[in-house]
Order: structure tokens, then sequence, then C-alpha cells
């Protein structure tokens, strides 16, 4: 109908973001225990029955540290590309319709926030900020705006300057009424697709603060953290990493494998 | 004629990027000095236990007894010449800091990217070669869920997993790099993965579509092989989004040498700004930042030209987009 | 290695500590310029592996009766490796090196804060004047951090001295890529084995390189394949495997010397002030397990103050058994009846909140694991510890701002006199940067007088009763939960006769040889 | 294992190209994951197999030109791949066929490497999408050199027959053309450089697939010339075309394809003089000819559009310029025009000739550079029928909404609209992406008309489609001028198309009005010599 075709991988996809939406909403539906329970003595068991992904090196159980990390993980993927999507729209649309001077400066300042890579541009902003969940949130979330922000910018201008608002605009329709009915969901539809792919690299992006010592959330399981607290135990207790590490990559996929169908199923 | 357009094309080019360098240092310079003071920098790093005269002395030094707005015109002008101060850390020449620091990066971005392409060529190649059979399918689905899988690995782990491999398991490969060459290849590989999987993904769609292209017919009406199709016709076009692409792309490398460059113990400009980030050395900072934003106008520029050198319907028109 | 032990070569040294920002560990002061610094500078004095202080540049030495004089003799045709040769003025020149603002000297200032006056008496015959009697000068004077370098090469000014400070040490800076490595060559002439050294004259390896690899796995992996020689900070996992696996990786085990890895809780504010509330939390902290655990047998828990490695240390297990029984009635008797729902207790509407900020620079992280245990274990009786782990900067912020109810902080320096750097009354006062070490806030006069006292006793058996008197009070004070001695290993591969200073366990490689 | 069989035809030649019974069908819409899903969107929920092509029996012999026209649709393009072996490579489709026998070797059985060697050496196709099909990267010495590269010919020998060809194709000072690419060239030159390219190799066969609808009827002439040549040069033609009239004057056969079927053959006289089957019969009739018919309204006084009629709209020297590459300036340099309530006027004019910028001009679209439009009532509304309606539909709203949002009277419904334009009530709920161009046409005119226009500019609203299409359109446009008193401004490059509908026709060229008049005034005596070459083009039959 939308010309949405999902494919097998779009299924999987599918499948394992429902699964990670439990994990989000009720985490206890899939892992009843405390992801926060110590238990020195069992420390480094590998996978089992009785704990299928391991425990860590205080005892804790991976699996439920995994689903309880869900939230935290997938939240601070949301919260960052909310805060780009929301800032860089409304740049977006006040540089693409507004007058050329607002474009023009508009459109110096993205350059300037685009010419600093996105960790290099968190790094700065934790080192005034302090690090922590807050700071790489809003970290990341800075350095995506400019690239929304030019997207739907060079969007808008494409849509302002297409056929049907032209005509519209022949057809006698008000510039308010072109902008609610073509301009802003032509252009954000696009945008749905940038965001599902952006929550996936947000996700990544954060884990990467946590291994440069800015994003340290432990002993909370957010699964960049997990992920850090674990690779020192790479050669002794492997699942300690490869866990939280496929929770990202599957979840991150994910977002990626839909975003892209998305992409595709606009034009 | 086309030089003097691409003559104006970097005119506009490089008024962008003294805007960019005035602005960053400018925002650079704000932000770090008016969330903390500096002195806890030169004074050896946070909780010295230096004297009120010592740090007296110091302010002085570094002149940041004078009024912000002083120092902010000395640091323009030590910005505007490419000087940068001294670093308040490392007691040094910001300008010798970064001469030092800038060719290490530039060396594994470079190699980086390189190989990014090399891998994207090859899996298409590879995707092209394997036809529209069963076989090739499979191939396809697999490539493609590889660019995945690719582009969504976090760096830290990857660069992790490959030490533990070749490194300590196999012994074939230095996880450090230090003098030999042989050190570059488990940075450059952990840096390319991610841009790979993203380059191949854009490269793979615009393929898709260039394949169904009328030209891209009527060179196989005229007996072209399929590795002939993509390497004369369908690869330069699909190219030709991607390397636009990696004008950015390079900027990521960028990023993702701050991991690398932690991980694999390697000398770079990433490292030094993650160091002074985090003590606060606020001409280190501006330095390394501006001399990012300025490579990055380069690599946009070399993008520009390379694109042009690709696509002659540009050069006609002669002009760069700016 | 089964292979002759050759002369020459170079031996590649890996460190997971910072980078130093300058080569002179006069400037500031930390552990890593100690580390580098002693491959070319040395100290006046040294320390053997039992604690006793040893001659090195200085041969001998004589307090003054009231300790407030004190003589040095120097050796003999000693010249620094530019040539200047090492004489009084030179030492003088370097304790006023330490003492000038301009040098911005931190460890080494409070090193020789007391030095109030020094006199050349001949070439080599120096003498020190104190303000006050301090029976930690010779503990103070064989640390890195004082080390005595040439005072020509201090004239060039700072920053040409950070790149490459001269020293009479066995290797000689010969150059320095940051973010990559040190450069030191063989001293030829090195001709001042101080207590570690097996043979006069140089050193066996003709070369050091002196890399800085920051993530301990990289290191590891580093070690394993043979491509340094040498790391420090390693994991504890890779600890056991090599001294399980048969690599031929040798394991160095060197705690560093003064006080011992700690948790002090801030006795200054609520709800710590009360000691009762104290006692319960170290009655229900229980870190055997998680050190036995996490740190596989690695470290030792420890009951005292300092470390194992000062031989006046002393400690007492009894004050330390868990009880989460008697922690309960303990919190109940201060008050805090209440429960809320989360299971945290609350007193006149204050929750029993223990902020812990914990600085991710400076704590490794089974160090870290070990404090999520301690959280989850005092829990259990109604604590909420709320572990901050934060950057090295908000750390201190943390600390200066007396928003924290636990810490572990790191300071140590050689020799008891620690104890009076830590919980000395005039620690709680800050530095004009905010920073102070007293971290505990313990203000207890008595203690504060045994401290002085100790510190002016030149008498070892007096000075060892005072110091088992302080001990005892300050773990009774319950302000301080030790943990074990502070961790400092290395891991050798493919050299033979690396070992550590009796100092700040720093390595040297005058012995060493590779095989 | 190759069997070389001659197969005998009528008079004795042997047959360069004969299939016997030649099928293809789509497979079902899932086209597997990877492909694009383009391909398949359009052809909609049946699972299953899909019949494009159905039993087709042809055969072509050298020096011989063969023509299959039919609707768009039909499967024209399907065919002329298939017989180069182009469809059986893609996995969608599959291909049967009783006899396939293709310059001497049994096509059925050859690997895609066999056929990659005959494509090269005896066969060759000329696209659909002839503007497209020059790869815009690539010199024209290397895409006309192609067939040759691929089979490891040397460079001077290749430079030399790229010359031969291109010159052959009549392309003026080829040699120098060489380094030029596809942009630097005028449409008619790339359909001749892609012919040079499908003859380099001196194939037997040529498959030329609509190779005149891009161009101008005056270009289109000189193509369909070329043919005639190259057939005499012993060369077998396959012609594929929607338009018969065009194709007539070089075929010698005539297979005319419905659905996929070839439902009549023979020779080209006869197809076109005495149709047999109901589909020929149509093509033939579809062709725009003669004056337009006149209807009964035509007779009374009040007629619409006669001089009298009130003046709606005035151009006074209007012009709009704009600069043109080669350092000039182009567009529209100084119209007048007055158009009346009721009538209709046709603006003809090759390609570039400002055609566009003057109807764009009249709706409001553009504001002239000089000179004045005049909106002599007010009230009037004007609407445009764009040149490419499928870019002035919002992508995401369905034919419904658009219809609903253009719509002044309350009291109209869609439905009706869609009635008007010979559309079912089924296609509200249609996007216009997935709509055939003709239908889309016909949206957009619906579109137009929903606002009660009293001025309808309609952009080339046939040039893009079949016959039978374009004559329904043609008549739907009379209708609304003649019924509804609706004027017309008709915008084509296609005079006999205009002949039909208009009354009186400006001839523009390079931005200005050569010569002006009523229609068939101007027919019959054109005063300009470029009005000549015209008329000539579009009345030659
Ligand atoms: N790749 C394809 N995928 C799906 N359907 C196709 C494909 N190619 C052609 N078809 C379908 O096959 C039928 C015949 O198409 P074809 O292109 O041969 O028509 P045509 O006669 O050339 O029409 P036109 O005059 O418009 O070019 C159409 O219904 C078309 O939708
Ligand atoms: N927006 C524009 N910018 C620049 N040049 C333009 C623009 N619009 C039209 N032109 C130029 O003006 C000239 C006339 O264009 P116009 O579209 O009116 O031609 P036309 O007669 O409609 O041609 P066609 O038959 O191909 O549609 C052309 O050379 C064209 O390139
Ligand atoms: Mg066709
Ligand atoms: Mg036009």
């Amino acid at each position: 109908m939308l010309g949405l075709r999902l494919g097998w991988s779009g299924w999987i996809s599918t499948a394992i973001l429902l699964l990670a939406l439990v994990a989000v909403c009720a985490p206890r539906l899939l892992a009843p225990g405390d992801p926060l329970a110590v238990h020195p003595a069992d420390g480094f068991q590998p996978p089992s029955a009785a704990h299928l992904f391991g425990t860590d090196e205080s005892g804790r159980d991976l699996f439920t540290r995994v689903v309880h990390g869900a939230a935290a993980s997938v939240g601070i993927g949301l919260a960052a590309t909310g805060i780009g999507i929301g800032v860089g729209a409304a740049l977006g649309f006040a540089a693409g319709l507004g007058p050329r001077w607002l474009d023009g400066s508009l459109g110096r300042v993205f350059e300037v926030l685009f010419a600093l890579p996105t960790l290099v541009m968190a790094l700065l902003f934790i080192s005034v900020m302090g690090s922590g969940p807050t700071a790489s949130i809003l970290a990341i979330g800075l350095a995506t705006i400019p690239g929304y922000a030019r997207m739907l910018r060079a969007r808008v201008r494409g849509i302002a300057a297409s056929g049907y608002v032209e005509w519209a605009r022949l057809d006698e329709v008000g510039p308010a009424r072109v902008f609610v009915r073509h301009i802003a969901p032509n252009s954000l539809w696009p945008l749905a697709s940038a965001a599902t792919l952006g929550i996936g690299q947000a996700i990544v992006w954060v884990s990467a603060l946590g291994f440069l010592g800015l994003g340290a959330l432990s002993p909370s399981p957010e699964w960049g953290a997990m992920l850090n607290a674990g690779r020192v135990y790479l050669t002794t207790a492997w699942w300690m990493t490869v866990c939280p590490g496929l929770a990202i990559v599957l979840v991150a996929g994910a977002l990626t494998v839909l975003g892209r169908r998305l992409g595709n199923a606009r034009d | 004629m086309r030089a003097r357009g691409i003559a104006r094309a970097f005119a506009t080019r490089i008024g962008a990027a003294l805007l960019v360098v005035w602005l960053t240092a400018t925002v650079v310079f704000f932000a770090l000095r008016l969330s903390g003071d500096p002195l806890e920098a030169i004074m050896g790093g946070p909780g010295s236990q230096a004297g009120a005269e010592a740090t007296d002395r110091a302010r002085e030094a570094y002149g940041l007894d004078r009024p912000l707005v002083v120092q902010y015109l000395a640091q323009l002008w030590n910005t505007a010449t490419l000087q940068f101060g001294d670093s308040y850390s490392r007691k040094q020449p910001v300008a010798e800091l970064l001469a030092a620091n800038l060719p290490p990066t530039l060396v594994i971005a470079t190699l980086a990217l390189l190989l990014a392409w090399v891998l994207v060529v090859l899996g298409a190649l590879v995707v092209a070669v394997a036809g529209r059979g069963r076989v090739g399918r499979a191939i396809r689905s697999a490539l493609a869920g590889l660019e995945t899988v690719a582009s969504v690995a976090p760096q830290f782990f990857v660069g992790a997993v490959l030490i533990l491999v070749f490194a300590s398991g196999l012994g074939l490969l230095p996880a450090t790099s230090g003098s030999s060459p042989t050190g570059l290849v488990l940075p450059v590989v952990t840096l390319a993965v991610p841009i790979a999987g993203y380059l191949a993904h854009v490269l793979q769609g615009s393929l898709v579509e260039a394949d169904d292209a009328p030209f891209a017919v009527t060179a196989r009406s005229r007996g072209a092989s399929e590795a002939r199709v993509l390497f004369s016709h369908t690869l330069r076009h699909a190219a030709l989004p991607a390397l636009a692409l990696s004008g950015w792309a390079y900027g990521s490398l960028l990023s993702g040498a701050v991991v690398v460059e932690a991980l694999f113990a390697r000398q770079g400009i990433g490292r030094m700004l993650l160091e002074a980030a985090t003590v606060r050395d606020v001409p280190v900072v501006i330095g390394a930042v501006v001399v990012i934003a300025l490579l990055y106008v380069a690599i946009m520029l070399l993008s520009d030209l390379l694109e042009h050198l690709v696509d002659p319907r540009l050069r006609r028109r002669g002009v760069i987009p700016a | 290695g089964d292979a002759a032990p050759q002369e020459g070569g170079t031996l590649i040294y890996a460190t997971g500590d910072a980078e130093p920002t300058c080569l002179d560990p006069h400037v500031g002061g930390n552990y890593p310029q100690a580390l580098i610094s002693t491959q070319y500078l040395e100290p006046l004095v040294g320390r053997d592996a039992s604690g006793q202080i040893q001659p090195w540049l200085a041969t001998e030495w004589q307090p003054s009766d009231d300790g407030l004089t004190w003589d040095f003799t120097l050796q003999e045709g000693v010249t620094f490796t530019d040539g200047t040769p090492l004489d009084a003025a030179a030492v003088k020149a370097n304790i006023e090196h330490l003492q000038d603002p301009d040098t911005q000297s931190s460890t080494g200032y409070l090193a020789v804060q007391k030095i109030a006056e020094i006199e050349v008496v001949d070439d080599t015959h120096v003498r020190f004047h104190l303000s006050s009697p301090d029976s930690a000068l010779l503990e103070s004077l064989s640390q890195q951090w004082t080390a005595i370098q040439s005072p020509a090469g201090i004239e060039r000014g700072m920053e040409e001295n950070c790149q490459a400070p001269i020293g009479t040490g066995p290797f000689i800076v010969e150059g320095w890529t940051p973010q990559q490595q040190v450069d030191l060559v063989r001293n030829d002439d090195y001709r001042t084995p101080g207590p570690e050294a097996d043979h006069e004259g140089p050193a066996h390896l003709e070369r050091i390189e002196w890399r800085f690899i920051p993530d301990a796995a990289t290191r590891n992996a580093a070690l394993t394949s043979g491509e340094v020689h040498v790391i420090d900070n390693p994991l504890p996992a890779d600890i056991v495997a090599a001294e399980n696996g048969g690599d031929g990786i040798e394991h160095i085990d060197a705690p560093r010397p003064g006080a011992v890895n700690r948790i002090e809780l801030n006795s200054g504010q609520a709800p710590f002030d009360d000691a009762r509330v104290r006692e319960a939390f170290i009655r229900v902290a229980d870190p055997n397990p998680g050190v036995e655990s996490l740190f596989r047998g690695v470290a030792t828990r420890s009951y005292s103050p300092l470390s194992s490695t000062e031989p006046t240390a002393a400690g007492d297990e009894s004050l330390f058994e868990t009880d989460p029984d008697a922690a309960n009635a303990l919190l109940d008797e201060a008050g805090w009846t209440e429960k809320g729902d989360d299971g945290v207790r609350v007193k006149n509407g204050e929750r029993l909140d223990v902020r812990f900020p914990v600085s991710t620079n400076q704590s490794t992280a089974a160090e870290q694991s070990l404090f999520e245990q301690i959280q989850a274990n005092a829990a259990v009786v109604g604590f909420d510890v709320i572990l901050e782990p934060v950057d090295l900067s908000s750390w201190y912020g943390a600390l200066a701002a007396h928003e924290y109810e636990a810490v572990s902080a790191p300071y140590t320096k050689v020799g008891p006199d620690v104890l009076r750097v830590l919980y000395h009354s005039d620690g709680t006062i800050p530095a004009p940067s905010g920073y102070f070490a007293n971290n505990a806030q313990l203000k207890d006069p008595e203690l504060d007088a045994i401290l002085e006292q100790a510190s002016a006793t030149l008498d070892e058996a007096q000075r060892t009763k005072l110091y088992a008197e302080a001990q005892q009070r300050i773990l009774e004070s319950y302000t301080v939960l030790p943990l074990y001695d502070q961790q400092n290993h290395f891991l050798v591969n493919g050299v033979e006769g690396v070992t550590t200073l009796g100092t700040v366990a720093t390595p040297t490689f005058v012995n060493a040889r590779i095989a | 294992m190759l069997v070389t069989r001659s197969v005998p035809t009528g008079d004795g030649a042997t047959a360069v190209l004969e299939v016997e019974g030649l099928s293809a069908a789509l497979r079902g819409p899932r086209a597997g994951f990877g492909a694009s899903a383009r391909g398949t969107r359009d052809a909609g929920g049946p699972t299953g197999d899909r019949p494009v092509l159905d039993g087709i029996d042809l055969r072509v012999r050298p020096g011989e030109c063969v023509a299959v026209v039919g609707e768009s649709g039909a499967g024209k393009s399907v065919l002329a791949r298939t017989l180069l072996g182009l469809t059986q490579a893609d996995p969608r489709w599959t291909v049967r066929a009783d006899a396939f026998e293709a310059a001497g070797r049994d096509a059925r059985r050859l690997t895609p490497r066999q056929w990659r060697g005959l494509r090269g050496r005896s066969m060759s196709l000329v696209l659909q999408d002839a503007l497209q099909s020059l790869d815009p990267l690539r010199t024209i010495e290397a895409e006309v050199g192609e067939a040759l590269a691929a089979r490891g010919i040397g460079r001077s020998e290749r430079r030399a027959a790229v010359i031969r060809a291109l010159e052959g194709a009549g392309l003026p000072d080829a040699a120098s053309r060489l380094r030029q690419r596809s942009g630097e060239l005028s449409g008619g030159m790339r359909q001749r450089a892609l012919i040079a390219s499908a003859l380099v190799h001196e194939p037997e066969l040529l498959v030329a697939d609509e190779p005149t609808t891009a161009l101008d009827p005056t270009t289109a002439t000189r193509v369909l010339r070329l043919f005639d040549e190259v057939k005499r040069r012993g060369t077998a033609i396959l012609l594929i075309s929607h338009d018969l009239a065009s194709v007539a004057r070089v075929a010698d056969r005539i297979a005319v394809l419905d659905r996929g079927r070839v439902v009549e053959q023979g020779a080209a006289e006869q197809i076109l003089r005495r149709p047999a089957h109901p589909v020929t019969r149509a093509l033939v009739d579809a062709i725009p000819r003669g004056p337009k018919p006149r209807s009964a309204s035509r007779t009374t006084a009040e007629a619409p559009g006669s001089p009298d009629s009130p003046a709606l709209l005035a151009l006074h020297g209007a012009a709009r310029r704009f600069p043109a590459p080669d350092g000039g300036t182009t567009g529209l340099h100084g119209v007048d025009l007055v158009l009346r309530r009721g009538e209709a006027v046709g603006v003809v004019g090759e390609s570039g000739a400002g055609k566009s910028t003057l109807a764009r001009i009249l709706v409001g679209a553009e504001q002239p550079d000089a000179g004045a439009v005049e909106r002599v009532d007010p009230g009037c509304r004007v609407r445009l029928i764009p040149q490419d309606p499928l870019s002035t539909f919002d992508p995401r709203w369905r034919v419904g909404r658009i219809l609903t949002a253009s719509l002044r009277d309350a009291g109209r419904s869609p439905v009706e609209l869609l009635a008007q334009v010979g559309l079912g009530p089924e296609y509200l709920h249609r996007r216009p992406a997935t709509l055939s161009g003709g239908q889309r046409q016909r949206i957009a005119i619906a579109r137009a008309l929903a606002a009660e226009p009293d001025v309808l500019v309609c952009d080339e609203p046939v040039s893009a489609l079949d016959v039978t299409t374009q004559a329904g359109i043609l008549r739907l446009l009379r209708d609304l001028q003649e019924r509804r008193g609706v004027s017309l401004v008709f915008v084509s490059h296609d005079l006999a198309a205009v002949r039909t509908v208009c009354d009186r026709v400006l001839i523009m060229r390079d931005g200005r009005v050569v010569e002006s008049g009523e229609t068939e005034r101007v027919f019959a005596d054109p005063g300009d010599p470029f009005t000549r070459e015209l008329i000539a083009s579009a009345t030659a039959d």
C-alpha cells in the first residue's frame, strides 16, 4: 500500500525491534530478575541454562541486564535522535522557507557544525558539560543536528520548487495551506527513514563515548557500558562482551534495515 | 575558462573555511573558558596542590589575568597565524604538536578510505559477476547483511576482536603500530569497516539504479560482459553519490580516529584532542578543532574536484557547487 | 627465553599510565613522571625492599639533635650527563627549583616544604636548615619527585627541560614523540648505582623505547605477541594467565608505598558525621568475596591504613568483621529507623544516601566492580550508595564541593608520614586549587598531636610506636575502609633482571638484559 | 551441438532472424531480494506468471525492414529485448520458443557468453530511450566503439571503424566529435550516434525500438531516411514503433502487435490501405490527419472563438530570456497574442522554440522580463495542463484527493470529473505514479477542469502518448472547446495533431512567432520556409 515491501530481512528486523520494544516497556516479562543483584561467588559463569548469557564479574545475570538495559540504550538513542531531528527540522524549515539572508547564515552555521565530526563535537561538548548520560544524549543530539537540518533544507527547497507546489500556487492555494498540504508532509516523511537509521547510529556513538571514558554509566545496565566493562575480560569471559555487543548490533542493524526500507519506499 | 571556474570555487570554499575557522575558534574558546578554569591544566592537572603564589604566577605567565576579550583576541590572532599559542599542559607550541600529530592521522584515515573503496568495489564486482541467479541472490543477501553489520558494529569492539585474533591469537600482526608498516593494518581495517559498510550500501543502491539505465542495457546489447558493464559504465555513475559522500566519510573517519588511536595506541590528532579536551587545554583544543575543520573543507574541495574528474557533465558547466 | 642473556639491545616498555605532560618530575609531580624519570634521574637517597633508607647520590647524612639541621655528603666525582658536576650547589639549585612557584611543583614542593634554607658547605657537603623537625625528610627525598637534575638543564627553562631533563641515571632522554614514545639511550658513563643495582658501571641495555599504550587489552596483546617487553597496569586476568601459563611471562608485584587503597567516609557531614552510621557501613560493605573473585588472588585484603611495604604498618582485622545484623542495630540506634518503599532508610525525611563519585581515570575496572558490589551489599541494610562515574575534573570538583559521602582517592607518598597528609586536620584546608587531602574530614586533635609528634621524632622505635597508635585511632574512627595495597604490577616478557625501586615501586632497568 | 540450419523463406533468401511461437512471461511479483522493486510494482496484485509475449512468429531477411507496431504496452520493447537475448538473462522472465534462430544459430541453446558473442557480432539494438542510451560519462568514441572493444579489436582500427560508422549515420564532422560526450550533442545527433554504435560492427540485424518518438518531426524524418539507406546496404532491420504513419515510410512489411500477439502481418502497403484486424484499423484511424472536423455548433452565428467573442487574455510583446549554453539567450523574445473566449489556438514549433515558456507565461507560472500579460477579463480562470504532468502531482496523494483539492464547485464530484475524461471511479484510489502516461494526462486534464477554467493551456498533451490514446484526448479537447466554450491554447510540435483541434495557429521558432493565421490557411499556403518544412513532415504519408 505504501509500497513498503519488507522482505525477509525486513521481517526479521521487525521481529527484533518488537522484542526490543517488549524489553523496553515490560522487561520483567522477559527477565523477572533484578539486573543489579550481585552474587560475587557466581562471577564469570559462562552461558548455561541457569544464566542464558552467563554472568558478569559480580555474578549479575547478563540476560537480565541486557533485557533491562534496553530501556536505557534505546532511550538514549531515541532522545539523542529526538533532539537532532527536532532542532534540525526547525532549522531546516527556517532555512528552506525563510528569506535568503536567513538561509545564507544558517547555511554557514550548518557548514561549521558539519565540519566537526560527530565524535569531535561530542568531545567538545562533554569537555564543557562533563560526562554522563545527559551529556552523551545532548552531545550526540547536537552533533546530528546539521545533518538533519541540511537534509530537510534541501528537501524543502526541492519541494518548494516542485511542479506540484507550483501547480497549487497556480490553483490559488494560499502559502500556509501549501505548507500544511504539501511541503511539511513530503519533507518530513524521508526524515522518518533518517531518524530510524539515526537511532541505531546514536546507540553506537554513545557506546563509543563509553569506550573513551566519557559516557560511563556503570553499573546501570546500558549496553554500551556493559560492552565496555566486559571488554576488559574479553580473553577470559567472552560472553560479557559478545552478548551486549550482539544486542547493540542487532537493534542498530534492525533499525538500519528498516530505515533503509522506509527510504526506498518513499521513491 | 575551466580554470577560472575552479578558481572561483576555490575562493568560495576558502571564504567558507575562514568563516568556519573563526566561528569554531570563537565557540570553542568561550565554551571552554566559561565552563572551567584552564589554570588546572597548567598546574599539572586537576587536584594540583600548588600553592597560591605558583598559581598566580602561572595565571600571569599565560595571560589569564587579562580581560576575557583581550584573551579572546590574542587567541584569535594566534589562530589566524596558525600558531595557536602554547599548550597549557604540555608547555609546547601547539603548532609543533599539530605538526607531529596530524600526519599519522592523515595516513590512517586516507588508507582507511582507500581500503573502504577497494572493498566496496570488490563487493560490487562479485555481485555483478555472480549475476541474478540463485547463487547471485544468495551472495547479494549475504553482502547486504555484512554491510548492515559493518555499518553498526562499534569500532572499539571490532578493533578489540581484531587484536585478539590477529595479535594475541595468531600473532600475525602487531597490536600497536610502532614504526613498522604492518602495524598500520589493524587500525586501518578497523577504521575502514563502518565506512565500507556505509559506502557499499550507497553504491549498491545506485548500482541497481544504473544497472537498469538504458545505457547499461545498450552496452549489454553490444555484447559487453557484466564486468565490462560494471567498470566502464555503471560503476562510474554509481560512484558519484558515494564519492560525494566520501568527504563526509572522511569526517567520520576522524571521529573513528579518536577511538582507533586510543585503542591501538597510535599517535594522532584524535588522541591529542581527546587528551586536551579532558584537561581543558584550550589552545590545543582550538588548534585541533580548527585543523580538523580546515581538513574537512579541503577534503570537500578534493571530493568536488574528483567528482569533476569522474563526471564530465560538471566539467562542462564549469561551476563547482559551493 | 632459554637463550643466553645478551649485552645491548632495545627494551620496549609499554605504560598504561597517562602520558606525562613534562618529563621533569619537579613540575607538577605525578606517578607517570616518577615511572619514567626513574630511568634518567636519581634521588639523594634510596630505599631497599625492606623499607630501609640507603645511600645513593648522598653517601652519608646526619641530623642535628634538635632535628633542625641535616648534613649530607655527596658522592665524589659524579657528573650529570651534560658534564655539569653533581655538587652541593647543584643540590641547592634543585631544592630551590622545587620551591620556586614558577616551577609549578606540587608533590615535590610538599616534600621539601620544611627546608627553610640550603647551605653549601663545600663541593660535596650540603646542609639543610629546617623550619621544624621532619622525621620523614629522608623518605621524602627518596622519592622520584625530588630527584636531582643538572642545574644547567634547569637553567634552560621549563619548556626545554620538560622535553629532556638531564640527570645522573643509567639512561639519557634522547627524544620524545608525544603520544607515541620517549626514546632513552644508555648513559655510558654511568657510575652511581642505587640500592637495586647488581653491578657497577653502565646498564646492559643500549636503548629503551618507552611507549604509551592506554588500552589494557591492547597492551597485553602487545606483550604476548612479543612487540613489547614490559607492561605496567596489567588486568588481573592477564596476571593470572601469565602466572599459570608457560609463555615465559614473568609477573612483578610491587605494591606502592605509603597509604593503602581505601574508601574514606566523609565524617564532616550527615549521615557519616555519626560514627554509628560509619560503623554500620563498614560492617556491611563486605569487600572480601569481591576482592577474591575480581582480583583473582592478585590482591590481598588489607586492614591497615598503610601499605604492606611500610615497616610501620599496623592493622586491626577485628574492626572490619562483616555483620549486617550489627549494622542494622547501629542504624536503628542512630535513628535511621524508617524505611522507604525502595528499602532505603529514612530519617527526618532524609534518605540514607551515600554519594560515591568514582574517577574513571583513576579506578580500574576491577575496582569499579568492587564498588558496585559494596553498593549492593550496603543496600541490604538500607544504604543507597550512588556510584557516580565521572572524569577526573568532575571528580575533583565533587570533592572540592563536598558533594560526596564516600570516596576512594589514590594519594600516597613514601613512608608513614602519609598519614599526616591524609588524616591531620590541616588536611581539610583546601589548597588554592580547592584540593584537600583529608577526604575523611577527620578532625581529631589527639590524632593531630600524635602525628606531629611522630613527624618530629627521629627515634625509630618511638616513631613506630606513635604511628601504630595513630593507625589504631584512624581505624577506630571508622572513617577508613582499607581494601588492599595500591596495585602496581608489571608483566615482563623476554627480559631478565627487571626490578623495582623500594621507594615508589617504579621499575629500573639498570640490571635488565634481553633474554 | 549447434546445427546450422538455413530457413527457407517465401522468396528463397535465408532469414537473419526467425522465431516461431515465441513467448515471454513475467514471474510473479516476488522479484527476489535485492532486485529493484520498481519493475514489479505496477504489475500489481496477482501472483503467478504473466505472459507478455504470446506465440510470436516473426521473420526478417537481409535487406528487409520489418516494422512491429502496436499500442503502448503491447509488448514491443520486450520483444526487442528478447530477440537480443536480454530478457533471457533476467531471472524475472521465462522465455519459450518453438523455434528461435538468430544469425544461423539456434538461440534457444545459447549460453550467456555465446549470446554476448552474437550481440557483439551479428545483432544490435537501438533502445527506446534514445536520449539516455549513450553513457553520458563516456566519449562518443568509447560508446560507439564498444562492441568492437568488447571483442578486443585494437585502438586504431577501432577508431577508423567508429569514424566510418558515424559518417555513415550522417553525423557531420565525425572525427571532431570523438572526444565529445552525449550531453554535448543535440537529440537528433545523439540518435544518430546511437545508430552508429549499433552499426559499427556491421551486424546482420538491427533492432530499433521507437527510434524517432523522442525527436521533433524534422529530425525524425532525417533519421527515418537514414534507416532507408542502411536497409539498402543489406542490413536487416526490425523497426518498432507505435506510430504507423512514420514507419510506413521505410518498412517493407508490418506486423501488428496487440497484447503480446501478432494480430496481423503483411506488406506495408496492404496493412495501411486495407487493415483487416480491428486493432490495426484503430491504429490506422487514429493517425491524426486532415482538418478540424466541423461540428454543428460551429455553424451558428455565436460560435465560440469568433472574432467578436470577448478577449480574455492578451500578451503584449511578452519576453522571457534565459542564458543559452553558447553564451547567447534563448526563451521567448517578444510575443503578441490575444486570446478570445471559446477559441482554440495552436502553438507549434521545434523543440526549444519557446512554446512551454509561452504557455507558462500565459498561466502566470513565469513572469515576463519585458512586455506584459494582460488579463482582459480579470475574473477569468486560467489553468495549465503541464508538459510533464507526473511532477505536478503530490506523490503522496491519490487521484481522489488531487481532484477534490482543485474542485471549485462543491456540487461536482471527482467521479464526475473522471467520467468527463473517460475514466471510471476505480481510479480515485490510485496514485498517479502507478498510472500510464495517457491516464496521467487525463487526470491532469480532469484536475484542470475541476477549477472550471475559462482558458485551458495544454502543453504537449499528446506527444508522449500512443496514437489511440492521443486520438481520445484530442477528441476530449475539441469537445471542451465546442460544448463548454473553453478557450484552448494547444502547444505541440506535431502540426498534424494541432490541425485537428485548432482554429488558429502560431508557428514559433527561436522564441519568435514566424507565422500565424487560421489553421487551414496556413496549411494551404505557408508563408515561411520553416512552416513549409513542418507541414511537409506532418502530411507525408
Ligand atoms: N521489467 C519489467 N517488469 C515488469 N513488467 C514489465 C517489465 N517490462 C515490461 N513489462 C510489462 O510488459 C508489458 C509490455 O511492455 P513493453 O515495454 O514491451 O511495451 P511497449 O509495447 O514497448 O509499450 P510502449 O509503446 O509504451 O513502449 C507492459 O505491460 C509492461 O508493464
Ligand atoms: N527555467 C529555465 N532556465 C533556463 N533556460 C530555460 C528555462 N526554461 C526554458 N529555458 C530555455 O528556453 C528555451 C525555450 O524553452 P521551452 O521549454 O519554452 O521550449 P519548448 O518549445 O517548450 O521545447 P520542447 O518542445 O522541448 O518542450 C530552451 O532553450 C530552454 O533551454
Ligand atoms: Mg516500448
Ligand atoms: Mg516544452
